[in-house]
């Protein structure tokens, strides 16, 4: 016990890893056996995190459970671990939807221990980003993250479906998931080039990569590098690693991998992908972009929420002109975001003032609420796609008689992700707005178009699923749907508490998060 | 009295003679024996250098001896390869004998 | 003029003139006797230079094995040879240069040479060169090592020879 | 209990109702509504028990009962919730209470609870009736259940729990979690009846078009909540934060920080009191149970904004150019939706309309500064509007009856020229509608209405908006007016059609909440007649000094005029009597003059929106933003990439790879070197001689080269 305490991040972050590796060894027919075992492994890092949460001091500055490892020496780059407030939410988060991400991929039948093994591989991936205090380590883990979710794309996405691929060179045709997969792990590389080169800008620098060293040193870094005004790098550099965040949040205009990827993953891929990944990106603006260039940050914040305005708008409005179950909710994930970078720009633009940190806060809890409303979304999404076979919403209407516990939780989950109050949502988005409004009140009052354009699409999906005449294909006969059963409940059920809870009762991890903020900036 | 260059210079007429037969001659066996006429115009040499040296270090005879050794050997397999090849090839013209090309 | 030079002379020019038999005459078994008279002449210059051993191991090896082994090999590649074409193959006259070019350029460099018109000492008196030879051969101070891997080469060549020379269409008693 | 645990507890019994009917006892009919119901007497009893608490404090205005807990950390502060109830709130929770419970007892009877399932009843439609055959083998068609019975009570739950949040809510936010809420139900009860495509779209239009007001609501609580640093009403209301407000300028319209501030409030309001411009949801809201209707447009949700505005009024006071908008807005709401009202045949739709009308009588008074009366007309108004709808559900209910008795579905049991003569088939519906349409009109001194619409007028005259008077007074004749024609139309002459002479009176469970909101619709009149009525040196008011005791300045009492009170006689009375002059002798739908098509179709506003707003956003959504910009250019600029570098990667390999690298270098070698070595072949003759002839021809000269050129030196 005292081992597992000592290197509690350690053991939480490889857990999913080895047990992976242990899955190797399991026979690979036994589609029981694999399931309920990457589903128990996956339930220890939840357990520590849980236990982590306890033991964890929100009043005491700084990391906690620090651990360093040696890694890779000639750069001086180490296995820095550490976990502050933001972070612990992010990790709660992932070790959260991780099981229930397995548990609703109990349906998967295809190839299920390679299955199971990328997604313990894409949860270690995700919780290193969230634990490293180095920034060479961040940023392998985060291009690590990627890997796993490429193969689920492309490997487990939907069969069907052609994408034809227009541009000025003429069009051409390939498979919707092999677009998509490829479309997602290129968009994301590319955008991380910058960020590469970046952080060895400041390895070579300083030496090291150390996060801490780094950041206490970069800000007020005031010498010429390589012959070239230092303002001018950091403004590079800046620009390098936010469009890095940006294409991962994602932030308009580096948005549109977004609906193909979460369109074609499969539902346990979309959960994640939405729940977890996307927070990568806004934790990398709050980890780093603002930490160490707070100069440039609060200069171009007006850009940044130029540019979250337009995640906030076009992304409603985008979500609402789709025909597509889940591509409606992948644009959801834009506008929702889009809160968040909103909340990060206007905190950016003013740090340290108490309007800051409310934005702040309301941007942590957005990313929390956010994992769990759009979790909850796709897998409702993917529940109705499994009976069905198809997404497009006009081939849908009236089924709530069908299904009367589906479309409860349906519209449920909807309204969370609507921002209504009482559930999550409206906490988030109400400290964004509150915390932005002073700081930058154009782009807040534009972004309420976003808002009630929200109500806009999530009542589309609603009316066209839920409401309306039956359609009688769904009532009789082979294609009759079947009602929502224990275990997809299950899924649904930690989910649904947590969102209202966090609405009705949202101290106990504001708390945590206002600390973190606090202590932050 | 004989003059070192006399020897010298039956040596490499000797020597000289041998290598047109080892060029010119399409036989060979007839090659083999402008080889024999090179090894003996050596041979001449190292006992006249022995001679007209330090009589008693005896190195010039030594090697001559040798050299008859290698002689010998070197006839002993030659004419094993020659006859070989003639049991393979039906002949003994060197010109013929051309497998080493490309 | 010495009496010695004229032998000299003489056996020279014998020898010469049977080495330009050996590569010039038709006939190969003409070749290999005229071989013999040249290595005569080879042992009448050894004896000459007061090589007594080697005059003698010429004659025995040279004439007595070597020469005999040659006629042997021309009479067992005998049938293809006889008068088929020239002897000499059509670059003869490259052949004939470069022989003259080589001597030329021997005795070219031999002439400036200062050691060239050194005379014989007298051989000491007592000095037995045979048996100084054969000291010098088996003595583990000067040539053993030498001479032995001389002897293995030879039986090492035999043995190749032997081998070579097989024929394993005929060779039944191999089996 | 403390008063204040009592009132923290207020909402919860419905919340734990909802929880319960639909965790639990969904599956079963008569547990659902009797936990609804208990949980709405529960709920009833605490208010009525706090109400009286609170009469019971001198200078309640000064002292309420206030608690609040910690909500959300701000940085080194707190945000606290908490609850609290001042008058104003508890004369509000008074109202609210009542009808809640009112309205949940009337459900059971309205979805015809007891009677058996129907034959072809499905979740999502209304219930079509279902046939039995009694015991000498006749068959009859009777009304059937609702099939989502319990789900009903769940959503009414949910309703009430908005609705008592927002009342007891001590601060914005709060209040506007119960908003929300509200909004929210009212999307699923309109749309209760989901499989109805109209009933659908009214829901959604409910939510959006209340939405868009609580967008700019949600933007002016943020605002407020930056400004003050807080959001609960009594420390915003204090003298100095509401100068801070006014000294601040937001830089827009010429607005100070508490114009910009109560007019995105009011926009709020406009939106869930269906105000000009944003009233087009309410009427289509109809498609909902009646009892939604009721709860919606009486007790509970349109209520919510006028209390909102009320609540916020002595903010909303202190810039003029929000207070003259907020006049402006009601006034014309006001005529105009009594001049729709007139055109409507349905009978839910001209109380629809009507309550529009008289929600803007409301803000109008507001807009004029006239508080008390506002909270006054809000009150009363929430009796009679309750009582009317509640009627017009039972009047539609008995007509049901009547349609499922002859089977002729043709008939729609909600238009009022199908009706005609149920005076006489139901008699206590008759009776109550009735009086709470005399109170909408104003029947003087009887009635409520009167007292509280005539503070209105007189509030008007005597602070000199003649303009506002001259149009409420106009809007009241055409109260009066469409009232009586409904009455006349639906009561009172001979039945219009055989399904009209089979209605029949509605089980107790219908009829006893009308009788009890009548009372009310009269009586709470009495509480509010001013002391200086036809200058006769009365009580004091109670509901003046009571209510006014909200303000820190007490509302002074204006001096009684004549004139608005002659005003008021005159409209009232010549309303009614026309109406019933005109429509007595109108028997179908054409012989009646008001039949404009421009007021039938309400100005066009729906269509007007679905040009203006809907189809623009459609094609903004679905062409500019997802075809255009995200498939089309920003797509497109991607799909530029990869071909792009697929481009320069295929000319990499197409002119350097394999024409430089492969072709030259790499080919260009091997060829070199295979055209020496072809070149060079014939030297390998394989013939030792020339090889040897090679070697020493150039080993002469190499040595010859060695030798000419070396041999200077040597």
């Amino acid at each position: 016990m005292n081992f597992i305490y000592e290197h509690l991040l350690l053991v939480i972050l490889f857990f999913p890893t080895l047990a992976a590796l242990v899955m190797l060894f399991l026979p690979a027919g036994e589609n029981k056996l694999l399931r309920w075992f990457a589903f128990g492994a996956s339930l220890v890092p939840f357990i520590l995190s849980v236990w982590l949460w306890t033991q964890f001091d929100p009043n005491a500055v700084g990391y906690q459970f620090e651990a360093q490892y040696p890694w890779y020496q000639a750069l001086n780059s180490s296995l820095h671990l550490g976990m502050d407030g933001l972070s612990l939410t992010m990790v709660m988060l992932t070790t959260l939807l991780t099981p229930i991400a397995l548990l609703a991929s109990f349906s998967i039948n295809d190839r299920v221990k390679g299955y199971m093994m990328l997604f313990l591989f894409l949860e270690t991936g995700m919780l290193g980003v969230f634990m490293a205090v180095d920034l060479l380590i961040f940023f392998v883990f985060w291009e690590v993250g990627l890997v796993p979710m490429y193969f689920l794309i492309n490997q487990w996405g939907s069969p069907k479906g052609e994408r034809e691929v227009r541009s000025i060179f003429g069009k051409f045709t390939m498979s919707a998931r092999n677009y998509a997969s490829l479309k997602f792990m290129i968009y994301t590389m590319g955008g991380s080039l910058g960020l590469l080169l970046a952080v060895q800008m400041l390895g070579v620098l300083f030496g090291n990569y150390d996060l801490q060293y780094i950041t206490a040193n970069w800000s007020n870094y005031s010498k010429d590098l390589m012959g070239i005004s230092v303002s001018t790098v950091k403004t590079v550099a800046f620009w390098a690693f936010v469009i890095a965040f940006a294409v991962k949040v994602p932030l308009w205009p580096f948005h549109t991998w977004l609906p193909d990827a979460h369109t074609e993953a499969p539902t346990a891929g979309s959960m994640i992908l939405a729940g977890v990944l996307l927070k990568l990106g806004a934790y990398g603006f709050l980890r780093l972009v603002l930490p160490l260039y707070p100069a440039e940050a609060k200069y171009f914040a007006g850009a940044l929420a130029f540019l979250a305005t337009a995640a906030i708008v076009f992304g409603a409005f985008a979500s609402f002109g789709q025909t597509d179950f889940k591509r409606l909710v992948a644009y959801s994930s834009v506008n929702h975001m889009g809160f968040v970078v909103l909340g990060i720009a206007a905190a950016a633009s003013a740090v340290g003032t108490q309007d800051a940190t409310i934005a702040l806060n309301g941007a942590v809890l957005q990313m929390f609420n956010h994992g769990l409303s759009a979790a909850g979304m796709f897998f409702l999404v993917g529940v109705i796609y499994e009976r069905t076979h198809t997404r497009n919403l006009d081939d849908f209407g009236g089924l709530f008689p069908l299904v009367p516990v589906y479309g409860g939780i349906l519209i449920f989950t909807s309204m969370a992700s609507l921002g209504l109050p009482g559930l999550n949502g409206f906490i988030s988005e109400f400290l964004v707005v509150r915390g932005s409004l002073p700081l930058l009140p154009v782009y807040t009052a534009i972004s309420m178009l976003g808002l009630l354009m929200t109500g806009a699409y999530i009542l589309k999906g609603i009316k066209q699923v839920l409401h309306g005449p039956l359609n009688e294909h769904w009532a009789h006969g082979e294609h009759k749907l079947t009602e929502i059963n224990t275990r997809e409940i299950l899924v649904m059920a930690p989910l649904m508490v947590l969102i209202l809870v966090i609405g009705l009762w949202p101290a106990w991890i504001l708390d945590v998060i206002n600390k973190a903020m606090m202590m932050l900036f | 009295m004989i003059p070192l260059s006399w020897y010298l210079i039956f040596a490499a007429g000797l020597f000289s003679l041998g290598l047109f037969g080892v060029l010119a001659r399409r036989n060979a066996v007839a090659i083999l024996l402008g080889v024999e006429l090179m090894l003996n115009a050596v041979n001449i040499n190292l006992a006249a250098f022995w001679r007209y040296g330090n009589v008693t270090d005896m190195t010039g005879q030594v090697f001559a001896i040798i050299v008859f050794a290698v002689a010998a050997a070197e006839v002993a397999v030659g004419l094993a390869l020659v006859i070989s090849v003639y049991r393979s090839r039906n002949t003994v013209v060197a010109d013929e004998i051309d497998m080493l090309k490309w | 003029m010495t009496t010695a030079q004229i032998i000299f002379l003489v056996v020279a020019a014998v020898t010469l003139v049977s080495a330009f038999m050996v590569v010039t005459t038709r006939n190969l078994i003409h070749a290999a006797l005229w071989l013999v008279a040249t290595l005569f002449g080879v042992a009448v210059t050894y004896a000459l230079l007061n090589a007594n051993f080697l005059a003698v191991v010429q004659v025995v090896v040279y004439i007595g094995a070597i020469a005999i082994l040659f006629i042997f090999a021309v009479m067992l590649t005998r049938k293809e040879m006889r008068d088929q074409g020239p002897q000499l193959n059509s670059a003869w006259w490259i052949s004939a240069l470069l022989a003259v070019l080589t001597f030329g350029g021997l005795v070219g460099m031999l002439w400036g040479w200062k050691g060239m018109d050194t005379l014989a000492s007298e051989m000491p008196v007592g000095f037995d060169s045979v048996s100084a030879l054969g000291d010098a051969l088996i003595s583990p101070n000067a040539f053993v090592l030498p001479f032995e891997v001389a002897s293995v080469l030879l039986l090492a060549a035999l043995v190749g020879a032997v081998y070579v020379a097989f024929n394993p269409r005929s060779g039944d008693s191999r089996k | 209990m403390t008063t204040e645990t009592l009132i923290w507890l207020i909402p919860l019994p419905p919340a734990l109702a909802f929880f319960l009917i639909v965790l639990f006892t969904n599956k079963n009919k008569a547990l659902s509504h009797s936990v609804g119901v208990g949980a709405a007497v529960l709920s009833w009893l605490a208010s009525m028990v706090v109400f009286f608490r609170a009469l019971g404090v001198e200078h309640l205005g000064e002292h309420p009962f206030v608690s609040s807990v910690n909500w959300l950390p701000t940085g080194d502060t707190w945000f606290k919730i908490g609850v609290a109830i001042d008058p104003l709130g508890a004369a509000v929770l008074f109202f609210v209470s009542i009808t809640i419970f009112m309205i949940f007892l009337y459900s059971v009877g309205y979805h015809n609870f007891g009677q058996p399932k129907g034959d072809h009843d499905r979740a999502g439609l209304p219930p079509h009736g279902a046939t039995v055959t009694d015991e000498q083998g006749h068959k009859h068609t009777v009304p059937s259940v609702e099939p989502m019975y319990s789900r009903f009570f769940a959503f009414l739950g949910l309703f009430a729990f908005g609705m008592y949040t927002l009342v007891v809510s001590d601060n914005l936010l709060t209040m506007f979690v119960g908003w929300e809420i509200m909004g929210l139900c009212s999307y699923l009860l309109i749309g209760f009846w989901y499989g109805k495509p109209s009933a659908r779209a009214a829901a959604i239009k409910a939510f959006m078009t209340t939405r868009i007001g609580d967008v700019f609501m949600l933007l002016g609580i943020a605002f407020l909540y930056s400004a003050t640093g807080t959001l609960t009403f009594r420390e915003i209301f204090t003298e100095e934060m509401l100068q801070h407000l006014v000294s601040i300028d937001p830089h827009f319209l010429g607005l100070t920080g508490a114009g910009l501030i109560g007019l995105l409030l009011f926009i709020g309001t406009v939106g869930k009191s269906a105000q000009w411009p944003l009233h087009v949801w309410l009427p289509d809201a109809m498609e909902g149970p009646t009892p939604v209707s009721a709860m919606i447009h009486a007790a509970t949700m349109v209520s919510a904004g006028v209390y909102a505005v009320i609540r916020m009024f002595p903010l909303l006071s202190l810039d003029h150019n929000t207070m003259t908008v907020v006049a402006f807005i009601g006034t014309f709401t006001a005529i105009f939706a009594a001049t729709i009202a007139v055109a409507q045949n349905d009978i839910k739709r001209v109380l629809a309309y009507s309550t529009i009308s008289q929600l803007g009588f409301m803000i109008a008074a507001l807009g004029i500064g006239a508080y008390v009366a506002a909270a006054f007309h809000l009150i009363t108004h929430a009796f009679f509007k309750a009582l009317l709808f509640l009627g017009s559900g039972s009047v539609i209910h008995g007509m049901e009856h009547g349609v499922l008795h002859t089977g002729n579905h043709s008939v729609d049991p909600q238009d009022m020229f199908n009706m005609g003569g149920l005076r006489k088939k139901m008699p206590i519906t008759f009776w109550t509608f009735l009086i709470g349409g005399f109170a909408l009109s104003g029947f003087p001194l009887l009635t409520a209405g009167f007292w509280s619409k005539d503070e209105i007028l007189a509030d008007a005259w005597a602070n000199g908006h003649l303009v506002v008077f001259v149009t409420l007074a106009l809007a009241a004749f055409m109260t009066a007016f469409y009232t009586m024609r409904q009455i006349t139309l639906t009561f009172l002459g001979e039945p219009r059609t055989k399904e009209a002479e089979h209605a029949q009176e509605t089980p107790w469970t219908m009829t006893v909440p009308l009788m009890v909101l009548s009372v009310f619709a009269i009586g709470y009149g009495w509480v509010g007649i001013p002391e200086n009525f036809l200058n006769l040196q009365l009580a004091p008011s109670w509901f003046h000094e009571f209510v006014g005791g909200t303000l820190a300045e007490h509302p002074e009492v204006i001096p009684f005029n004549p004139i608005p009170l002659i005003v008021s006689l005159v409209v009232a009375l010549g309303g009614l009597l026309l109406g019933w002059l005109y429509y007595r002798n109108v028997n179908s739908a054409k012989e009646d003059f008001f039949q404009i098509p421009l007021l039938k179709n309400k100005y066009y506003f729906d269509e007007a929106y679905q040009v203006v707003f809907i189809k623009p956003v459609i094609w903004l959504s679905e062409v500019f933003t997802y075809k255009w910009l995200d498939q089309g250019l920003i797509d497109g600029i991607l799909h530029f990439f990869g071909p792009a570098t697929g481009g320069i990667g295929g000319f990499i390999r197409q002119y350097i790879d394999l024409k430089v690298i492969n072709e030259f270098i790499g080919d260009g070698l091997a060829a070199v070197t295979q055209e020496t070595g072809r070149t060079l072949r014939p030297i390998q003759t394989g013939r030792i001689q020339q090889y040897m002839m090679l070697s020493l021809v150039i080993l002469a000269v190499v040595g010859a080269l060695l030798y000419f050129m070396l041999g200077a030196g040597l």
